[in-house]
């Protein structure tokens, strides 16, 4: 009797494993490998994902909204804490755009010394990436090899500022503080040693077959795919696209340094792996160019002491560990922003999230988690 | 004496737990207690020195069959369906029919014993000490005169095999 | 000290629960898991006269019977998990189609 | 003086068991506290491998962490989640933890130390009992009521049950080389033959490590707790003492598998070489060993920074010392010759156990993590079959041997070469499957759990 309407009803369902629901797991937000309190809900046929929905927000604190009541100045060390791995990338971003408003330009000496610890973060940030993408996959020990090199940057950055984590280096119009005796040395001790390191990371990873069937293949993002929802950086670059604004539309001293651009060709985990330690290895050269000479000089440009651009706007972006990190500024000619708008890389990698995991186990969400190397602090600002 | 405590306490443990696992509506209790009986029947086997097929239960039974019974029974998920019995009817007969069944063999028994010729009921096995090694005997008759049935077991085995692959495959098809 | 009736009226109690199980329950997962109990009530005879006859064959018969539920098990919960894929349910009053 | 009838069959009873009362009272007593120890070690291996220190605040080098640990698990609350079912959700750990515990009676750390009588089936008994606490893992994770339970049970049962098959063909290749179940017995055919049977079959002792790794559920096999994935698997919602539980589970099984490894490819309790008699200062190795490690301990006594770890190390290096004489007087008083085997047995044994178990830590630290299918191909596509060929192949060199009066070692030799051939032709169809089945198009049509 029934049996027809019910006939049409369950074949309807068949599709799934077993014929039974969907199963709908909460990754997160308190998850092991979520990189902080970002919640992916998973819809799961199986162990298989069907769908996947990004639920952020958690970590939110305003900082557009808080800009908007602080002056140029006082604004500098908020963009640290977006993204805290990487804060003096975004500081170099913020500072530049500003300098960029007033017009003003840092003196050569500053520009150099910014070039140095930006190098020296991106490297550092790679680490963090490294580390915890390989420790989601199950690889415990390059998270400690991996920390203890950013250790040493991390010191370098505590000997030039006196913080290590969220440091404030620069300050609009140059830096604020002068590099301090043995800068050179310590870069240059940290270079040499790295070139060593990496290698171990080479021979932990590279060429391991369960490394290698783990990432192979796995969230795979094409040209395409990447230009249209706007992902940059590596997550850009691994899929065959030579963009990086370093060599695009220099900024700080980058013109006057030879580096290459890594590219990758298929876009998946493991090439997007390969582009980021290539990457290391090249901020690494950008390094010991930068350390042969720095100009001598002064550290700070001509700004005022207080800082009133004229009503005006400008958009200004950077390449930051994670991609493209852009400031959008609105002054109405006051002491403070009218309205900034920050294009965090992160986040709009992020989006990349859904397209790449369709399809995949359950296990490989969790890598490619890792390989879009969010921070949190960045995509919920 | 060592030999009665064990074989009391297993029995035991079989009856009541296999009496449990037919009334508990939860499959996977269910599944538990059956657990529990196998091993219990298990443990009668070793008492009757049967060391193999103690061994074997262990692993095949609890290790094998009962593992594949839970998962299928996590896989479709049946705490979402638990549901009452529908037919009470159904149970009274059950009973009657295990009444019948049981009254009919009890006398069977009972009668046995009191027929000349049939000591076969109450003697003494032969004592434990004076065994050859089981696993040894055992072998030596699987492979020499039960062998033709060996093979077929295999085959039996194979055959299931491919029918559970093929009733289980998802269709891609669909 | 223990008979032969002693294994026999084990034996007997597990086959009557058994039977009782395959009787009542409508969920087949458990019908099946009765049916099990009963073979394996089956057994204890086999290994308890194996003994007393001082002949393995009936150990031999037993492993046979262990082999037997495999396969059944197997087969049988294959059947289950197609027939639960087609009409979400392992009630045997339920399963009344006699073709899909 | 009579005694009552049933008090003296109490007496005759214990007269017949105490040396298996004593040795199962021993087991459930020294297993957790060894359970814990390894887990220490474990930790300061890790940690050494990882350029840091590990445990150092509680006791010297943290030697009494694991006491500390226990005592908190012990002490924490007990939380059983709302809609868990509490029976199964109490009974799960308690299965895990018994059945690795059962499986090591009937173990043979020497020649004279063994719970359970030697029985028949011995080693099958070990595996089958050990591969019981499966059901614990499947019950736990049903029974928490909670989506990464019940998908890290469901892993977990597939897995084991696959890896189990491998390892247990894999057993079967030297158990034909023995020709017998009795675990004293495998060891002896090891010692007439004079040869581990690792050396006969590498390919069987190859395949029952891999599997052996799998079946403890560690890394690289580690998917039913993989804490990246699933929190922690079917071990998400427990805590405390049953979590305490499963652990203690765990690691009574690494041991198990190690012993069984041990007996079966690695010789048992012989030492190396037992039948060659210009080999016999070997037999000096243990105590001077034992020994070594005192000198070291010294040695280092005088780099430890505070008083009270100076005079820990010259404790430990006093016990090794005492332990070193214990060991040497056997060798030099005939009257105690008779203990001689036992003891150093015992040293041999567990010091290949503990070899075992070392390499499962180093392949822990050193190896990111399977996926599901790749894990269930592997099992399925490369392991299994190699697994039965190489039992063929183990056949077939024992009738060279006997039949044709062939040379074992050259026998053993070209059969493991065949199964090399026959592994390196899995491998390269697995590569071809995987190249294959790449795009995640095809790869949604595969079933996990297929096989």
């Amino acid at each position: 009797m029934g049996n027809a309407l019910q006939q049409e009803d369950t074949t309807q369902k068949n599709s799934t494993l077993l014929g039974a629901d969907e199963l709908v797991i909460n990754m997160g937000p308190q998850h092991p490998s979520t990189h902080g309190v970002l919640r992916v809900k998973l819809k799961l046929d199986g162990e298989r994902v069907r769908a996947t929905e990004c639920v952020i927000g958690y970590l939110h604190r305003g900082v557009e909204k808080i800009a908007e009541h602080r002056t140029y100045q006082q604004f500098a060390p908020y963009v640290d804490r977006m993204d805290y791995v990487a804060a003096v990338s975004n500081g170099l971003g913020y500072c530049e755009t500003v300098e960029k408003l007033l017009s003003a330009e840092a003196p050569p000496r500053a520009r150099v010394i910014r070039t140095i610890l930006t190098e020296l973060q991106r490297i550092a940030s790679h680490l963090v990436w490294l580390g915890t993408h390989a420790l989601d996959i199950g690889a415990l020990t390059p998270l400690f090899y991996c920390f203890r090199e950013r250790e040493e940057i991390l010191k370098i950055f505590e000997k030039y500022c006196g913080a290590r984590l969220t440091t404030h280096a620069f300050r609009i119009g140059g830096l604020q503080y002068e590099a301090y005796d043995g800068f050179e040395k310590d870069v240059e001790r940290f270079c040499k040693n790295f070139e060593r390191r990496i290698q171990d990371y080479v021979d932990l990873l590279t060429g391991n077959s369960i490394w290698i069937g783990r990432t192979r293949n796995i969230g795979i993002l094409s040209a395409a795919d990447c230009i249209a929802l706007g992902a940059s950086g590596p997550v850009l670059r691994a899929s065959g696209v030579k963009w990086d604004l370093r060599k695009a539309q220099p900024y700080a001293a980058y013109e006057q340094y030879q580096f290459d651009i890594p590219t990758g060709t298929k876009g998946d985990t493991y090439d997007r792996y390969m582009v980021r330690m290539e990457e290391m290895r090249q901020s690494r050269l950008i390094c010991l160019q930068a350390i042969e000479k720095i100009p001598e000089g002064p550290i700070l440009g001509k700004v005022g002491k207080v800082l009133k651009p004229a009503a005006g706007e400008v958009y200004h972006s950077i390449e930051a560990p994670k991609g493209i990190l852009g400031y959008y500024i609105v002054s109405d000619g006051t002491t403070q922003p009218y309205r900034v708008r920050i294009r965090p890389p992160s986040f709009v990698n992020l989006q990349a999230l859904d397209k790449m995991v369709r399809g995949h186990l359950v296990a490989d969400v969790v890598a490619i988690i890792g390989t879009l190397d969010i921070v949190l602090g960045e995509v919920d600002r | 004496m060592l030999d009665s405590i064990t074989f009391y306490f297993f029995a035991g443990v079989a009856v009541l737990s296999a009496a449990l696992m037919v009334t508990r509506r939860n499959a996977v209790h269910s599944a538990v207690l059956l657990v529990t009986t196998l091993l219990a029947t298990a443990g009668i086997f070793l008492q009757l020195r049967a060391e193999f097929i103690f061994i074997t239960q262990i692993i095949l039974y609890v290790g094998g069959i009962m593992v594949l019974f839970i998962f299928v029974i996590m896989l479709v998920r049946l705490d979402v369906a638990l549901q009452h019995m529908r037919f009470r009817l159904q149970r009274w007969v059950a009973l009657f029919v295990a009444l019948a069944l049981g009254v009919e063999i009890t006398v069977v028994f009972l009668f046995a014993r009191r027929l000349p010729g049939q000591g076969l009921l109450i003697q003494e096995p032969a004592p434990a000490d004076k065994l050859p090694p089981n696993t040894e005997e055992l072998a030596r008759s699987l492979f020499s005169s039960y062998l033709l049935p060996f093979e077929i077991a295999s085959v039996l085995l194979l055959v299931a095999m491919v029918g559970a692959v093929v009733m289980a495959k998802k269709r891609i098809d669909q | 000290m223990i008979s032969p009736a002693h294994y026999l009226f084990l034996s007997l109690a597990l086959f009557l629960i058994g039977a009782i199980g395959v009787i009542t329950r409508r969920n087949v997962i458990v019908v099946l898991m009765s049916i099990e109990l009963i073979l394996n009530a089956v057994n204890i005879n086999l290994v308890a006269f194996s003994r007393i006859f001082g002949d393995v064959s009936g150990q031999v018969f037993a492993l046979f019977i262990i082999a037997d539920a495999a396969a059944e098990a197997a087969v049988g919960l294959g059947i289950i998990i197609a027939f639960f894929r087609n009409r979400e349910t392992v009630f045997a009053d339920e399963m009344d189609l006699l073709k899909w | 003086m009579t005694l009552p009838p049933s008090l003296e069959a109490i007496l005759t009873f214990l007269q017949n068991w105490w040396v298996e009362i004593v040795c199962g009272v021993v087991i459930v007593a020294v297993v957790p506290l060894i359970a814990g120890y390894v887990v220490l070690v474990e930790r300061k291996l890790m940690a050494d491998m990882q350029a840091r220190l590990g445990p150092m605040r509680v006791g010297p080098h943290g030697l009494l962490q694991p006491i500390a640990d226990a005592l908190k698990l012990l002490i924490k609350e007990d939380l059983i989640p709302d809609n868990a079912d509490k029976l199964i959700f109490w009974l799960a750990p308690v299965i895990s933890m018994v059945a690795a515990m059962t499986s090591m009676g009937a173990i043979a750390f020497g020649p004279t130390f063994q719970v359970a009588r030697d029985i028949n089936v011995g080693i099958l008994f070990v595996i089958g009992v050990s591969s019981l606490g499966l059901l614990g893992i499947i019950l736990g994770g049903w029974a928490s009521n909670s989506h990464y339970s019940i998908i890290g049970a469901i892993r977990s049962t597939a897995q084991l049950v696959s890896y189990e098959t491998a390892a247990g063909l894999a057993i079967v290749g030297a158990l034909l080389l023995a020709g017998t179940l009795r675990i004293r017995a495998i060891v002896d055919a090891q010692q007439q033959l004079g040869v581990w049977f690792i050396f006969l079959t590498p390919v069987a002792f190859f395949i029952y490590l891999v599997a052996s790794i799998a079946e403890t559920n560690r890394a690289p096999f580690d998917l039913p707790e993989a804490e990246s994935e699933l929190v922690a698997g079917y071990m998400t919602e427990y805590s405390g003492f049953r979590w305490s539980l499963y652990f203690l589970g765990e690691y009574a099984n690494m041991i198990v598998v190690g012993s069984v490894a041990t007996t079966l490819f690695l010789g048992g309790w012989l030492r190396p070489f037992p039948n060659v008699h210009w080999l016999d200062w070997l037999d000096f190795l243990p105590p001077l060993i034992i020994a070594a490690v005192g000198v070291y301990c010294i040695y280092r006594a005088g780099k430890q920074p505070v008083e009270i770890q100076i005079w820990f190390m010259w404790a430990v290096a006093l016990t090794c010392f005492a332990v070193a004489v214990i060991f040497a007087v056997p060798l030099f008083v005939t009257s105690l010759k008779f203990i001689l085997p036992g003891l150093h047995g015992a040293f041999w044994f567990l010091l290949k156990v503990s070899g075992y178990i070392y390499l499962f830590m180093w392949l822990r630290f050193t190896l990111p993590r399977y996926r599901f299918d790749q894990l269930m191909h592997l099992g399925w596509y490369i392991l299994i079959p190699l697994a039965i060929v190489n039992v063929l192949a183990i056949g077939v060199a024992m009738i060279l041997e006997s039949e044709f009066g062939w040379n074992r070692w050259f026998a053993a030799l070209l059969t493991s070469l065949f199964t090399l051939g026959i592994a390196a032709f899995l491998v390269n169809l697995y590569d071809k499957r995987t190249a294959a089945a790449s795009s995640p198009a095809t790869a949604a049509a595969r079933n996990p759990y297929a096989g």
